[in-house]
Formats: C-alpha cells, structure tokens, sequence
C-alpha cells in the first residue's frame, strides 16, 4: 500500500494535478467557499482545447530536442476559418467543413516535415516560418469575418452532463488512445526512441523519417481539430484565436512532465498541467489583483511549480 | 494638388477583424483615390505583430521608399516616436491614427478611449441608476488603449459610487479569451448587473454567463456583427436593452484624407478628435444591416467629412 | 573543391550577403549611408538579444524570456535610472542577478529551463506593467546620443554589429573560460569529472545572457526614445532564429557569435526586402515566412554538399 | 615517501539493491602497472570512478602517496592529486577541438597564448603514445572517428602541466583501438611506469593485460578473488580465477563447416569512395569479416550497406560498438533496449504484447547472460559489457537474416565472448549471415573470409584456408593489394 503510494508519487504527472488541485482550494476558499464545482466545470471546458493541441505538441517534443510545433496556432486559425466558411452556418455542411479543415492541418503538417526533412531548417524555425504562410492563408480565406458555426456543432462543444463536458469527455478517450499509442505501438515506441538518440533509432531498424512525418501531421491535424472544436465553442472563428495556445501548448506539456530533451512523453499530466494553467488565472483573478501583480504571480507560481515537482530526469553518475 | 504625391499606410497587426475591416476600408476608399489621379499611390503595409520594433522598421523603410506621407496605426504611443521623428526629418507628412503617437511632428487622428470608458458607464447610470456589481474585462495589459478605457471606466465608477467593479479580468480583445477568462471568475462572482466593456469581448462574456447558467446581465457590446446580431436576437426574444461603442476601422480613411489635406498644403491643427461609433437600442437594426456578416460596424469617411473635421477643429 | 565545413562556417554570412543584395536590387536608395543605417538600426538591440539567448543555448538551455526582459529593461531605464540613476543602475544590476539566480535554480533543481524562463516571462513582463501600465518614459539623454551617432564613412549599426559579434567571439571562441562554457554544453559530465563547477558556468553564462539583454534593453530604448512593456515580445523568437541562423545548434554547446550577429542582421533585412517587395497586406505576413524558408534553404545546400563529400 | 601511489580499504557502494562494491582492497605501487580483470559487472568501472572522485563510495578509506587526502574526496581533489582517469565511456566534449579538450583537464592551461601550449601539449603526447596518428590539434572531436577519439582521450590523460602524474586509470582503453594503435599503448604503458607512474590497466583482452602488468588483480562481484604478479597467472589460470568455467575453444582446430559456396547471395556491396576499390560478397550463412586499421572505411562500408545502398536482402540489423551514440536509449529499461527491433513480432491486435515482450527480453538475458535481477532497470545501470550484450541481444532477436556488426565486443567479457562467438556461428548454421567488422585479430579466425580495408579500399580478401595474421597485416598497411 505505502509502496503504491510512494510509486504514484513518484510518476512526473502527479505534481501537475497537485498543483492545480491547490490552486482550485485557494480560488475556492478566497470566493467565499462557493463555486467550487462550476470553476471545475469551466476548468475542464477550457483545459480541453489545451489538452488537444497539447498531445499533438507532446508527440513533438519527445521526438528530441530541438522539435517542437511553433504552427500549432496558425494552424487552428486556419483549420477553423475554413470550416466555419465552408459550413456557413448551414447543418449540412457540418461534415464537409470538419473533412475541409482536417485536411488543410494535414497540408499543414506535411509542409512543415517537408521544410524539416527536404530543407532542413530546424523545427522551431521551420514551424515559425510555416505559420506566417499559414497565417496568411487563413487571413485570405477569412478575410477576418467571424462566422458563427452551425448550431448542431456549437451544441456539441458545449453540451455538458452533470456539468462535465461532452467535449472533454470525447478528448480523455482521446488522450487515452494516444497514451496508448505513445506507449505500446511501434510508432510511439519509435517517437521515444528518436527522441532519446535518433541515430541509434535508425540503426535499430526503426523508420525515422515516416514517424517523424506522421508526429508532425498528427500535430497539425491536432491542431486543425482544436480549431474547429473551439470554433464551435465560441461562436466562431477569429484570426487571433490560437494566440493563447503557442506557449500554453508547450508549457502543459513540460510541466506535465515530458522530458524537454525528448525521449518521455507523458499524457496525464497534460490534463494535470492544463487545469492548472486554467485555475491558476482563474484564481488570481479571484484576488483580484493588479495586472501586473497577476503576471509576476502567475510566473513566479509557474517557477515554484516546478520547481518543487518538475525536475527533469534525475542525475545519473 | 497631390497627384503625384505617394501615401503609405504603416499597421502594425492584422491578426482581427477590426483590423482586416480597416485595410479593407483603405483599399475602398484610397483605390479610387488614386484612379482618379488625387495621389499617386496610396499603399497598405502590415506586419505580422503587434510589435514596436517590426513597426519601427517598416517604418523606416517607407522612409527610403520615398513616401510623401506615412499614415500609421502605432503599436505604441510613445516607442515609435524615435523613428517618427526621423521620418518628420526627411520632410515626410505623418498622421497618426487609432494607435496615435505623442511626437510632436506628427498628426493625430484620435479617439478619446478614456471617454470611450466614461460613457459606458454613463449609460448605466441612465439604465440602471440603482447600481450594482459591475465586471470588467479588460484589453491587454501594458498597451495604452487598456489603461485609457480604463480608466475612463474607474473615473465614472468613482463619480458613481453605487457602482461597484467586483470582478475584472483581461480578455486581450478577442471573444474567446474573455469567454475563457469570465467563464473563470465568474462562479466565484456574486450577481453581475453589468459588464463593462473594451470591444470585440462582449459575445465571449455573453456566452460565458450562457454557459454558468447565470441570467445574462447587460454587456456593453462593441460593434462586432456577431454582438449585435446576439443582441438583436436578445432584444427579441426578451426586450434585451444594452449599448455598443467601438472605434470605427474606416477611420484610416479620414487620415488618409487628412493627410492628403496637408500635402495638399492646407493649414491642419496638429490634434484633430473623431467621435467613436456609438449604437444605441435604435440604431440597432440599422447598423445590422449595413455591417457585414462576420464584421465590424463601420463608417467610411470622404474628403469633405475630412474638411468638416478640420474644419471643425481649427474654430 | 571547397571545404564543406568552411563552407558551413561561412554560411551565415553567405545568407547576410544574399539577403542584402536583393535588397539593394529592388530598393537602390538602401545602398548609401543614410540608408543602411535606417535600416540596420532596429538590428542592433536584436543583435545583443541574440548574444544573450546564444549564451544560454550554449549551455543546453533556451532563454523564452529574453523578450519580455529587454522590455522591462527598457522601462527601468525610461523610469527609475532617469529620475535616480543610483537606484536605477542598481535595479538593473539586480536584474542581471536575477539571471544568475535563475541559472542557479535551473542547475541545482534540474529543471527544465523552457518552462522556468516561460514563468519569468511572465514575471518580468508584471514587473515592467505595474511600473509603467501604458507606455511612455523618456529615455535617457546619452542613450539616444550613442544610438543615433553619425560615425565617418560607415554606419553605426554596423560597427556596432562587427564590434559586438568579434568580442563575444573573442571571448567564447578563444579564451580558456570559453572553453569551458562550451564544453558545459558539449559534455556537462565531463566537465564534472574533469572538476569544474557546472554551476558556476552556468551561472556565469545566465548573468551574461542577462547582460546582454540590459545592453539590448539600452539600445532598443536609445532608438525608440520611450518605454513600452511590450516592446521587444517577439525578441524572443527573433533570438533563437539568430543563433539558428547563425549556425548554432540547440543541443552540443556548438555556437557562432558572429554568425548569431549576422543572423540577427538577416532577420532585420529580411523585413526590410519584404516592405520594398510591396505584396498585398494580405500576404505580407505570409511572405515573411517565405523569405526565412528561402533564407534557410540555403543551409539545406550546403549541408548537403557538406554530405555528399 | 612512500611507495604506494594509491591505497583503497574495505571500500563498498551499492546502487540500490545492487551491490557493486562489495569491500574492495587496492593497492597500487609507485611505477607499477596493474592490470585488472574481471566479468562484465564485477565492479572494475565502479571502483574506477571511486579513484577519480565521480562517486563517494558507501564506506571504506582512501590514502593517496600514503596519506590521507585532506579535502573531501571529489574529482577536483582526485585531479589535484595526479590522477588521471580514461574512463570506459569517453569524456570528451565532442563540439570541442582536440586542443581545447585537453584544455578542459588542465585548469592551468589559461592566459594569453593558452592555446598555443595545448596544442603543443597534446600534439607532442600523441605523437609519443601513437606515432601516425593522424590527428590533427584543431580537428573537432565530432568529426573524429571513435577509434581516434580514444587516442585522444588517452594521450590527454598522460599530458603534464602543474600536478605530476601519479596514477593514470585506462578502463578498457584499447576496445576501440585497432592492434597496431594497441600496441602502440601497451609498449608506452610500460615507458610510463619506468618514469615512475602508476597506471591501472583495465582490460577483457587478457593477452594484453597479461603481457603489459607487473600485478594483476582479479574482481568478481565486487570483489577483490585474487592479486598475483603477472608471471603467475598465465591465460588458462587467469580465466579460472574470473570464475569462467569455459574452456577456451582452439578457435583454429574447432573451424567449423563453411557453407556451400553455391549458397545465395545476400550482399553485394562496392565502398562508395572515389576511385571506389573492390567488391564484397555475403553468402547466406556466412561470416565475413572486415579487417583493416580503425577507420579505414569498415564501419563507412557497414553503413552504407544498412542505408541500402548495395544490393541486400533484407531484413538486416546492426550491432553498434560505439554503443553511447549510435547504441544504446538512455531513458529506457533494459528490457525495452532489448526488444526495439523485434516490435514487430510482438504486435497483438495493434498493440505490443506486454507480456511477450516481458518474456522475449527474459529470455535472451538468459541466453546472452545480461547480469541483472530486473530487466525493468534503466539500461545505464548495467555495466558497459552489459549494456554491450543487450544490443547483441537487440539484433539477434530481430528477424533479421543479415546482421552487421560494427566491431561489436567491445568491453565484452572473455566468458561472454565465447558464447556470442558460438551463438554466431549456431546462429550462421542455421543461415543467417554476418558481416563482422572487428579491431581484434583473434576474432577474424571465426571468419569464412576477411576482407582487409585500407584507405576506404577492399586491399585484399582472404578466404579462410588462406588466413594469416601476416596477411591481414601486411594488406592493413596496403603492401599487397588486388
Ligand atoms: N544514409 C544514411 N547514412 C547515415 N545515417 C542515416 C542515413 N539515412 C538516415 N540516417 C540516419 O537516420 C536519421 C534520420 O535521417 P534523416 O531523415 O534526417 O535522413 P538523412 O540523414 O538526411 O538521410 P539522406 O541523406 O539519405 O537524405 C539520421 O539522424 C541519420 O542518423
Ligand atoms: N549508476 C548505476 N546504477 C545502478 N547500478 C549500477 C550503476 N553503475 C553500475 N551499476 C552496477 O554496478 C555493477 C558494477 O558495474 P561496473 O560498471 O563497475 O562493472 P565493470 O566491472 O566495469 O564491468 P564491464 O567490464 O562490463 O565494464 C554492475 O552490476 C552494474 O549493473
Ligand atoms: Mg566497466
Ligand atoms: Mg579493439
């Protein structure tokens, strides 16, 4: 039993949860006690949008060092102006919206790998450079007109049960098979392995390049996914509705406790760390506090964090 | 004359829909412009950022271009100044809009933000002048036009002390970050009677009290079709009353006018103020009808607007 | 035939030199004095910012704070160090402290720098917002002085530009301490085994990072004569594709001072070529995505000539 | 002063459950070589790191020159006491130029011209351990194949600047040395000692440690089981006393049936130099061996046939030597670096089988002989030999019909050697193939035909019947060509 207890407080996710678990019990006992269950609910409507792209960025980053997805946000731009013009607010075009998007965030990723592989530029720029013409693209289609999603996909994304999210719901079963994934097939097993020494992959017999391909496509899709989903959720789709997700992508990730020198991925500590991303604004706007006071709180909370749960695997002699 | 006087237009992010509203306007007003040989370009440059320095730079470059005059939304009132200054210096015409900057060379096409503020809750006083709880949501913290509005806002909370602020949270002017940021705070919130407003936030708010369940307070909307088309919906279904106040895209036509005034050699005072777009409960279906689906509400100006502008200022 | 790793080593200079002549080529007027140094200015805070983040990269680490740090640096100076330069060169000292400090947590915890410096982001960008909420200041006087100098025969951005790219190579390139700062990142534990202290080489390399963002703090604040909290966010990004540019990698401690400097030099002009090129607004932004691909392709020539032979 | 470079008492460490050390005597005189031997696991590397101050050991006491050190023991004091460690996974910075790495462990190379004299400095000590070494000061050390980097590693050790050299430690330095570099350190060990250093020479190649030391002691898990002078051991009782109850098989007299020549094809393979030279030919169930001086375009040669650019009937697999950069994934458990190229097989319904997998890696940690309780652990808990085997064990457990071998007994054990060498030949029997690039002659015996390389040339390809070591030599340095 204590060794259970020591083992689970062991795994890297844990501290995540921790940490937004205290974050909700200060939000909650600052408000007067009150609320505890709706911030939870929001907690997760929004910790979804963030969990989505955050596996997509996760698969990335554990492919080693170096690799991480800076299009993610262009991407969702783009995936959800185009299904929210292709759908133009009529129910039967639901489907040709979502296929439309999916398949422009599959462009988007094999552009991506192409620049990475064909070109070699370095992920990060390559990512970088991607999303501008991504960005572009979606400005083109949109032209910034915010179209309102067809009502049977706004309820959808925000339809929730006992206060639990359809959404949400639908995403865990997802982060699921992606555990599932990242752990027992050979393509996850393959993702660990470049990401520890992507030579040694190669000689090992594993296909570098098709799994570096697909972890670049699963990211875009990924993010294509999310654009539509929070599309639908909030009415529509702007230009700057991915902002928020370049650095919240990356942080869940990290603070989830995937190694940011590839190799570990790890999904449940996505949510963990997503969750407490949400809290912890939400708490410190509970205090009410200054804008800057929040921003020094919501860095120096961030830092102690992981500070006292995050450290990376531990030294070896 | 100005026919063979060039334009520019320096913006500095094109990443919304107002801004995609205001180099639309451009386009519609300075493309005729320049068919009918009043200037002979009038040209539109963006960057990808909200950034001071990618500003600066363009800047700059529209300098060695050669432009006659640079028509600017800043990123920063004050952190272009360096290069505006140079620009003044190589003889160059620069009017500011929206985003203006405080060089004293330069022309400023402004809207008063901090009255912005103030007439919200001016309107709630008229509304509601029980008062109650208010919350805000703000833009981006460290950029002026935030603190303006502001500020406007705390003046008439101040003047109106049965107002009270109890919630405020920043939701950077995009409808999914103030759903996201109000849906938060607001189980921790007692009843809200209002919310107050810096635009292209109140349909994120709307829906987040939608979704907590709470009954539906009055937003102060600002000018996004979206929001007014929510409105109107409200205003339907239940006599929903509220007001919606931005700043007009197409008021980069009026400095675009402006501009070619002062090229064309007339006497404009340095600080020139537009009104801010205003819809009230009668307007409503006015404005709806003549705001693009997915768009912003928005007026474009001609020259002799422009004149009756200047004109108006000089007195 | 060429030497591949020479041609490798003068790539980024290749890059440079190919990015200024289209710009010469579809702008003339860029070429004279007054034109490079308009246009070169902006290059030199972006230039120190990328010095700051390769130090950090040299060390295995990655700096998403740098941005937001030359911004508060840049209100300190505009605020505090005009009314009390005592206390305003202290702040900014303690800044710099304040890297090392975060160097020091990085090490001894173990953790993952991307994350700690994410939060210090957010820290610094508080602190400049709760001392100046909406932009404005005045820079110092000797600051716009220096930045706006009229040097004889060649612009002050580029004597600027060579003088901080030779020094930083002179002193990580060629000392004994450079050495050991860029063994840190090549092989950390042989450097422990050797007996070095990987904590004070870190610490060292933070509080250099941190010194050359106050320096890139001072000179962007020089140019654009008052503060903004948000003025130099996207230094961030600019900084890593400077090193990258430049020819540094992410991981191995291998770094190119003035590679970075021309890196950040091509970022600059790279803008500049896309405002003269007159593209629809629609796809400026787009374009400039292009221009870095195009940019970057050319590594992609020469690593594969590198390979083939 | 004394006459004891270093002594250690009843030292211990453990790591976990794992005792490594279980309370190990030492000594070790002025000028004295000492070879020590032992299986893969015994806790040599262990013991290493203790002397040069990367591990505190558990218990147990440490004098130096007969006394004890004043300061905390840790990697500074062990430096500032004259010694030197060549460790058995090398520690070089790899972004760095020879001169700066010698750099790294001389804190007083620093000033102005600093790098002047590290240059010097390195350059005069390779040119005296490895005369024709080929290395030049500024060449960086990424670009260095491995061979040359343990060249390297080992000259640093033995340069002088401000602390005199008083013991040098070489764990297993000539794994990846080719006979003539080899030698080349074996007859400058013994110049060193005449000067009046200590050296520890850790080695699994016992000819070599039985011809180099004065004394030689034996470990075996963790322990001290013998100390003789070297005269008193000879290569049988040496093997008796590491507890291997093997007997070395005559590998010459015990040449097994070479398959029928008429048997397919299953590489054909030109190296892709210029001028190119020569063509390789693989049989099924053949074992061809490459020969040559290190780096003489071998392990190019293996790569390329892997990368497919040869006419090859997959699937083929490849046994890194080079184990920390092109072998083993750190942050996996032994069993996980066992079973990476056998995916494939194990898939149930998509998914990898669990308990197959559990089941493949226990088995071939009975087969191979991997020494842990738990396959489970990271794979860095194992010794290098260990971590050696489990991608012998990687490969073999593939389905691959051609396995390429990239000098793969590094750090492998004399016990476990003549296992793998039966498994090879029980494995090629049964038709599979091998191309076996080895830096040990001895190995080459096992061979149906050797192709010795020089200068990214095939120089000559010698059928067993016809193999000498002669041959092979004279072809290494391209005195005969085809
Ligand atoms: N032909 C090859 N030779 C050596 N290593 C290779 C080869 N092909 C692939 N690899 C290994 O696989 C990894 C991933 O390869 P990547 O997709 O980058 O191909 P590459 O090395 O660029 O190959 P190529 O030059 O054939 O295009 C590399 O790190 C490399 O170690
Ligand atoms: N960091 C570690 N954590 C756990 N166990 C370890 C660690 N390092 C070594 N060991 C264990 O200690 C024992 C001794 O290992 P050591 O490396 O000293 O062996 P060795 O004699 O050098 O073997 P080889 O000849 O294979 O190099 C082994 O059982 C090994 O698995
Ligand atoms: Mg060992
Ligand atoms: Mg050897």
């Amino acid at each position: 039993m204590k060794g259970l207890l020591s083992r689970l407080l062991g795994q890297p996710w844990v501290g995540s949860f921790l940490a937004a678990g205290l974050v909700w019990l200060l939000a909650v006992v600052f408000a007067g006690g009150h609320g505890g269950g709706e911030i939870l609910s929001s907690a997760l409507a929004f910790a979804t949008f963030t969990v989505i792209v955050g596996l997509g960025q996760m698969m990335v980053i554990t492919t080693g060092p170096g690799n991480v997805d800076l299009s993610i946000p262009a991407t969702m731009t783009l995936s959800g102006v185009i299904a929210m013009k292709l759908m133009d607010t009529e129910s039967a075009l639901i489907l040709v919206g979502i296929a439309a998007a999916m398949g422009a965030s599959f462009l988007v990723g094999v552009a991506n790998y192409g620049l990475i592989r064909l070109l070699r530029i370095p992920p990060i720029i390559a990512t970088l450079s991607s999303s501008f013409l991504v960005l572009s693209t979606a400005i083109s289609i949109g032209r910034g007109l915010r179209i309102k999603p067809p009502a049977p996909l706004a309820d959808f994304a925000t339809a929730r049960a006992f206060g639990v999210p359809f959404a949400a719901i639908a995403v865990a079963a997802l982060a699921a098979i992606i555990g599932l994934t990242l752990k027992h097939t050979i393509y996850g097993r393959t993702v660990a392995a470049i990401g520890q020494n992507e030579r040694a992959a190669w000689l090992a017999g594993l296909d570098v390049r098709r799994t570096r391909f697909a972890t670049y496509v699963l990211s875009a899709m990924l993010a294509g996914l999310c654009g539509v989903l929070q599309s639908g959720f909030s009415g529509g789709s702007a230009l700057n509705m991915g902002d928020d997700f370049l650095l919240a992508s990356i942080a869940v990730v990290v603070i989830g406790g995937t190694s940011v020198a590839g190799g570990r991925g790890n999904v449940p500590g996505i949510w963990g760390a997503a969750l407490f991303m949400y809290l912890l604004v939400t708490m410190l706007n509970i205090f009410g506090a200054s804008p800057g006071v929040r921003l020094v709180m919501t860095g120096l909370i961030i830092i102690a964090v992981i500070a006292v749960a995050g450290s990376e695997n531990p030294r070896r002699a | 004359d100005t026919k063979d006087k060039k334009i520019a237009l320096s913006n500095n992010y094109a990443g919304n829909s107002w801004r995609q509203a205001m180099l639309k306007s451009w386009d519609k007003v300075t493309k005729p412009a320049v068919a009918s040989g009043i200037v002979a370009a009038a040209d539109a440059y963006t960057t990808s950022e909200n950034q001071v320095t990618e500003q600066a730079a363009q800047i700059q470059n529209l300098i060695l271009q050669g432009y006659n005059a640079i028509v600017v939304n800043a990123a920063s009132p004050d952190a272009l100044n360096g290069v505006i200054k140079q620009a003044c210096d190589a003889g160059i015409t620069v009017v500011s809009f929206d985003g203006i900057v405080t060089e004293p060379c330069a022309w400023r096409v402004a809207v008063d933000f901090k009255k912005m503020g103030r007439v919200e809750v001016d309107y709630l006083t008229k509304k509601m002048p029980a008062g109650g709880n208010l919350l805000e949501i703000r833009g981006l913290a460290g950029v002026f036009v935030d603190d303006a509005i502001h500020s406007g806002i705390e003046d008439g909370v101040k003047a109106n002390p049965q107002y009270k602020i109890v919630g405020s949270v920043h939701g950077n002017w995009a409808q999914e970050v103030a759903q996201k940021e109000v849906a938060g705070i607001l189980p921790s919130l007692p009843e809200i009677k209002a919310v107050v407003t810096q635009g292209g936030d109140g349909y994120g708010a709307a829906q987040a009290f939608a979704a907590a369940g709470r009954p539906t307070p009055l937003i102060v909307m600002g000018n996004r079709q979206d929001e007014l088309q929510w409105w109107k919906e409200q205003k339907d279904k239940n006599g929903y009353e509220t007001m919606s106040v931005s700043i007009a895209p197409g008021v980069s036509t009026l400095a675009f006018w402006v501009a070619q005034m002062i090229l064309d050699g007339k006497q404009v005072p340095k600080d020139l103020t537009v009104p801010f777009l205003q819809i009230d409960q009668a307007d409503l279906e006015k404005s709806l009808a003549t705001t693009e689906k997915g768009g912003v509400a928005n007026v474009e100006y001609t020259a002799d607007d422009a004149a009756k502008v200047v004109a108006g200022a000089s007195k | 035939m060429t030497n591949p790793r020479l041609l490798r080593a003068a790539l980024p200079f290749l890059t440079l030199a190919f990015v200024l002549t289209a710009t010469f080529y579809v702008q003339p007027r860029t070429m004279s004095y007054f034109g490079l140094n308009l246009m070169l200015q902006y290059a030199v805070p972006i230039a120190l910012a990328t010095i700051a983040q390769m130090f950090i990269i040299t060390v295995n680490d990655l700096d998403l704070s740098i941005g937001p740090f030359v911004g508060l640096v840049g209100v300190i100076a505009a605020t505090v160090l005009n009314s009390n330069p005592v206390l305003g060169a202290s702040a900014l000292m303690a800044c710099v402290l304040a890297y090392g400090v975060v160097g020091a947590l990085i090490h001894v915890r173990n953790l993952p720098s991307i994350v700690v410096t994410l939060g210090l982001s957010f820290v610094w960008l508080g602190i400049a917002v709760m001392m100046l909420p909406s932009p404005g200041g005045k820079a110092p006087a000797v600051l716009k002085a220096i930045m706006t100098v009229q040097t004889p025969y060649v612009p002050f951005p580029i004597l600027a530009a060579v003088a901080i790219g030779l020094v930083v190579h002179l002193a990580l390139m060629t000392t004994s301490f450079g050495v050991v700062a860029r063994g840190a990142g090549g092989n950390p534990k042989a450097l422990d085994r050797a007996g070095w202290s990987m904590l004070g080489t870190k610490v060292v390399m933070y509080m250099l990072a941190g010194l050359f963002g106050l320096l890139a703090g001072l000179a962007l604040l020089g140019l654009t004569t008052s503060a903004d909290a948000h003025v130099a966010d996207r230094y961030t990004l600019y900084s890593i594709a400077g090193v990258i540019l430049g020819g540094g990698e992410f991981i191995g401690g291998r770094i190119n001072p003035i590679g970075a400097v021309a890196g950040a030099l091509t970022l600059a002009l790279a803008g500049a070529f896309l405002i003269f090129l007159r593209i629809s607004p629609d796809w400026q932004i787009g374009a400039q995505g292009a221009v870095l691909i195009i940019v970057l392709a050319l590594r992609a020539l020469a690593g594969s000539r590198e390979k083939s032979s | 002063m004394s006459t004891e470079a270093i002594r250690l008492d009843g030292v211990e460490k453990s790591f976990g459950a794992v005792r490594a050390l279980a309370g190990v005597d030492l000594v070790v005189a002025v000028g004295e070589c000492l070879g020590l031997v032992g299986h893969n696991g015994a806790g040599k590397s262990t013991l290493m790191h203790v002397l040069a101050g990367a591990l505190l050991p558990d218990a147990g006491r440490l004098t130096v020159g007969g006394a004890e050190p004043k300061a905390q023991w840790s990697a500074a004091a062990s430096q500032a006491a004259g010694i030197r460690c060549v460790f058995q996974e090398l520690s070089l910075c790899p972004n760095l130029s020879v001169a700066e790495n010698a750099r790294i462990t001389h804190a007083s190379l620093r000033g102005f011209g600093w790098k002047g004299r590290a240059r010097a400095l390195i350059c005069a000590k390779l040119d005296e351990i490895f005369p024709g070494h080929r290395i030049a000061p500024d060449d960086e050390i990424a670009h260095l194949p491995i061979g040359q980097r343990q060249m390297v590693e080992i000259a640093r050790a033995f340069t002088v600047t401000s602390a005199p050299l008083r013991l040098v430690i070489l764990d297993e330095p000539t794994s990846s040395l080719d006979a003539v570099a080899a030698g080349q350190l074996l007859s400058y060990i013994r110049k060193e000692t005449a000067r009046g250093t200590a050296i520890i020479l850790i080695s699994h190649i016992l000819g070599e440690v039985l011809a180099t030391s004065d004394r030689i002691v034996v470990m075996k898990d963790g322990k001290q089981v013998a100390a003789r002078p070297a005269q008193a051991f000879d290569r049988s009782s040496l093997m008796a006393a590491m507890g291997s109850d093997l007997k070395e098989v005559e590998a010459r007299g015990d040449r097994r049936q070479s398959p029928k020549a008429d048997s397919a094809v299953v590489v054909r393979a030109s190296p892709q130099r210029e001028g190119g030279g020569g063509e390789l030919v693989v049989r099924e169930g053949e074992i061809v061996g490459l020969a040559g001086l290190a780096g003489h375009g071998q392990t190019r040669l293996l790569l390329q046939i892997f990368a497919g650019q040869a006419d090859i009937d997959r699937p083929v697999a490849f046994v890194a030597g080079d184990r920390q950069n092109e072998g083993v994934f750190n942050l996996w458990s032994i069993a996980e670096n066992v079973t990476v190229a056998s995916l494939r097989s194990l898939i149930q319904r998509g998914f990898i089988n669990v308990a197959a997998e559990a089941k493949l890696a226990r088995a071939w940690r009975e087969r191979i002989g991997i020494r842990t309780s738990d396959m489970g652990r990271n794979i860095l808990t194992l010794s290098g030999g260990n971590q050696q085997k489990v991608l012998f064990a990687r490969a073999l457990a593939s389905d691959a019909r051609i396995i390429l071998m990239d000098d793969p007994m590094r750090g492998v054990d004399i016990g476990t050697k003549l296992e793998v060498y039966a498994m090879i030949r029980a494995e090629a029997a049964a038709g599979r193939s091998f191309l076996w690039y080895t830096t040990e002659l001895d190995e080459l015996t096992h061979c149906d035909k050797v192709y010795v390389f020089w200068n990214g040339k095939i120089s000559d390809s010698i059928e067993a019947a016809d193999f000498s070591e002669q041959r092979v030599l004279r072809a290494s340095f391209a005195e005969s060509g085809t």
